[in-house]
């Protein structure tokens, strides 16, 4: 079975470590906040200016000042700092930030990503994510395996405009966690009861199957 | 300390001087920590050909976009521009340029305008549609693009408290690109929540020196959410 | 939040890893803001060879200065390194490598360091020996020399009062190098006045966020004066 | 006759206007702020990151965690700010601050200024010289116009390493007021009882006398 949104984000969420501090992008990224496992404690930090980010606030503690990079209300922990954007993506780009998890359109078997653009279609820009692929050492990106109708997402080569280049080394899908390496795909975990034949015929990339590949453990 | 008072009465006399085709910075981050008033001044005054430096766009009726309508501005270089119909409408059909600039590298930039350094290298973008263009070099093995600064004729700040002389507090996410506009501006123009007397702000605690400022203003604001997200009291 | 817990208890665990020829980058201006128990740590441990980068290098008998007797240190790289006879005597006997750094230009380089921007324009020291192999270019008209960022396997910080997580706030111009310390070392040690709980120190005053500090350690401090200079009472 | 350390200071303070934020080097340029002019206020800036700098402190006032550029011990002015050596040096790079006085051992025709390093001497270090050279639009360089010796000082090329290429408009010695445009030295000022002839004489770069040239007024 393929993982739901919130098991991708529970999976995510087991490779956090006490101690880090780590940037969630919008979407499945964000829900990886609601998994984190007992005994460990991370900082999250908000592109827009925020090192500690609570919880969603009650109608009480809304403050149309403390928002997060979803622009979303947000609340603020015990031992949270405030900074402007320059600082922010200073921290970013520094390569301060421990783990960046954030989503994609696809990504290839040289670490490449493109989650931005569509040509074509709408753009609406890419935000801080080209900053965050660039600056972090850390990197999970969280997708579909394949499109609705079947179409691949792992990719020998990007299609689509690059988001970064060569800075991705973990995917998670609703399928398989995959590392980048060498060039190639290495698949490392299938989700349960989904059968590594069925993950190769979603891969378009180089797909390496070394040994006997585990189901993920939650 | 008269020649350090930055105060002005009015939103004419906030924004004087600035005519069609001149390039403005705005600070703000979505809707928040946006200087909502000085936008509505311009759209009063009907400024046009307007180039616009500013993370977003606002939204149909509030911030920058109440600008849109008019067609007041000619181009605006940003990161993100969703959440905006006629904005859409405009760069669908090519009245509006749009130049899409990395979050922190349009943090960076403002940075280095205000800073005096005309350009700096940085990796993010490189071999992405951003880099077209730009020089790429390396260092220690890694690739990284030549990013140039960015200055303004005017640059717009909301800020929280400010002093007379134009030293100012900003309060929560409402910092964002604040601080970093400020700098930026030939002319900078802050409007802020209270105005108190020099010698009341810590100076330790002071986010942006009143030096960047050129006009002050007191205001009261909307504070519009984009995003209203809360839990339930209990959760 | 135990994984955020920065404190350390003693200053042999502030410095543990420390070993002969590594970079260390220091906080300071004169002899204010100076991690002056971090550098008698040092200068106990008695690591050699050190590559040190600092704005000054102390006096004879206090603060960096304190590395020169057994010959610690190999190479500084700092804007002015008056008031230190030791100082002199191993510079014009080349014992020690001196490389002088514009001050603006040396915080600049620090704080691209900690920003992840490799290198960066200026033109601070175009036309002068500060200039000599390095890369020049126009922009807008004007001269700029290339100026590469700078990191630290040390970084050593004094700060005012933190958090258990490593927030810091720095007092008046103690601050001076320190913040831009903070982010350029691959560990950040910091020395402080005092240690309060996460959550009593407000968000918008901090200075230095946590996330660039690895290591933090609560002492009592001399603060010796350079200049004591003062006025009468009445005038 | 020649005008003392302080009478340098003091027709330097009448360039100052009100509102300006000021940097002064250490010696002659520190003494400046004593004579300001009645109903002119000027922000003091010292680039160990201090703008508001105050008189020195009482003996009660006394704090080492509060000092100029020169390490001396000062106070705070109302209205004053604290901030780190970055964003200093963004101030005074950036060209915010509005004027700068400073110190030279040599000037030239060209507006080179040659002011921290003497071959063969002790190299002390150009501090935050060569950055508020380069960032400044306006800096007024005071010096004595000659040696003890007789030596000039004003130059048709700087013989000393330089701390700034043309970068120098105004020179105030203890002679005469100079502006340096279009590659020569021009004659505003001399200082009162002091003959034009003397002036040239001890100047080296070419001198422009336009004119009657006034003595200066205090």
């Amino acid at each position: 079975m393929a993982l739901t949104r919130d098991q991708i984000a529970q999976r995510v969420a087991l490779e956090l470590q006490d101690g880090f501090y780590v940037n969630l992008g919008i979407g499945i990224p964000t829900r990886v906040a609601n998994f984190i496992p007992q005994g460990i404690d991370v900082m999250l930090q908000s592109e827009n200016g925020l090192l500690g980010m609570g919880a969603f606030p009650t109608e009480a503690e809304v403050d149309a000042d403390l928002i997060n990079a979803g622009k979303q209300t947000v609340t603020m922990v015990a031992g949270a700092s405030i900074f402007d954007s320059a600082e922010s993506f200073a921290m970013i780009r520094g390569g301060h930030v421990d783990l960046t998890v954030l989503g994609a359109f696809e990504v290839d078997v040289n670490g490449n990503i493109a989650s931005y653009m569509i040509p074509g279609k709408l753009i609406k820009g890419m935000g801080g994510a080209m900053d965050l692929v660039a600056g972090a050492d850390n990197i999970i990106v969280t997708m579909t395996h394949a499109s609705k109708h079947g179409a691949a997402k792992l990719l020998s080569h990007c299609t689509l405009p690059l988001t970064g280049k060569g800075c991705i080394k973990k995917v998670l899908t609703d399928l398989a966690f995959i590392e980048i390496k060498a060039g190639k795909f290495h698949l490392l975990e299938r989700a349960p009861g989904v059968s590594v034949d069925e993950i190769i015929k979603l891969t378009q990339g180089e797909l390496v199957i070394s040994g006997e590949i585990p189901e993920m453990q939650f | 300390m008269s020649g350090f008072d930055k105060v002005v009465h009015s939103y004419e006399e906030a924004m004087a001087g600035l005519t069609d085709n001149m390039t403005i910075i705005s600070g703000g981050f979505g809707l928040c920590g946006i200087p909502e008033n000085l936008i509505s001044e311009i759209k009063h005054k009907g400024t046009r050909g307007l180039t616009l430096i500013s993370n977003n766009c606002g939204v149909d009726d509030f911030g920058l976009g109440l600008l849109l309508p008019a067609r007041q501005i000619r181009k605006i270089i940003a990161s993100y521009v969703g959440e905006n119909a006629e904005f859409e409408r405009q760069m669908m059909s090519g009245e509006l340029s749009v130049e899409l600039t990395p979050q922190g590298t349009l943090a960076e930039k403002m940075r280095a305008g205000g800073a005096g350094i005309p350009a700096f290298y940085t990796a993010t973008g490189v071999g992405t549609p951003v880099a077209e263009g730009k020089d790429e070099r390396q260092f220690n093995g890694r690739s990284y693009i030549l990013e140039e600064a960015i200055v303004a004729d005017f640059a717009l700040v909301k800020a929280w408290k400010a002093d007379r002389y134009g030293n100012l507090i900003f309060r929560k996410t409402a910092r964002n690109f604040n601080p970093l506009a400020a700098t930026a501006g030939k002319i900078t123009v802050v409007e802020v929540e209270e105005i108190v007397e020099p010698g009341q702000l810590d100076p330790d605690e002071i986010h942006t020196p009143g030096i960047y400022v050129n006009r002050l203003i007191q205001s009261t604001f909307e504070k519009r959410i984009e995003q209203r997200t809360t839990r339930a009291a209990g959760e």
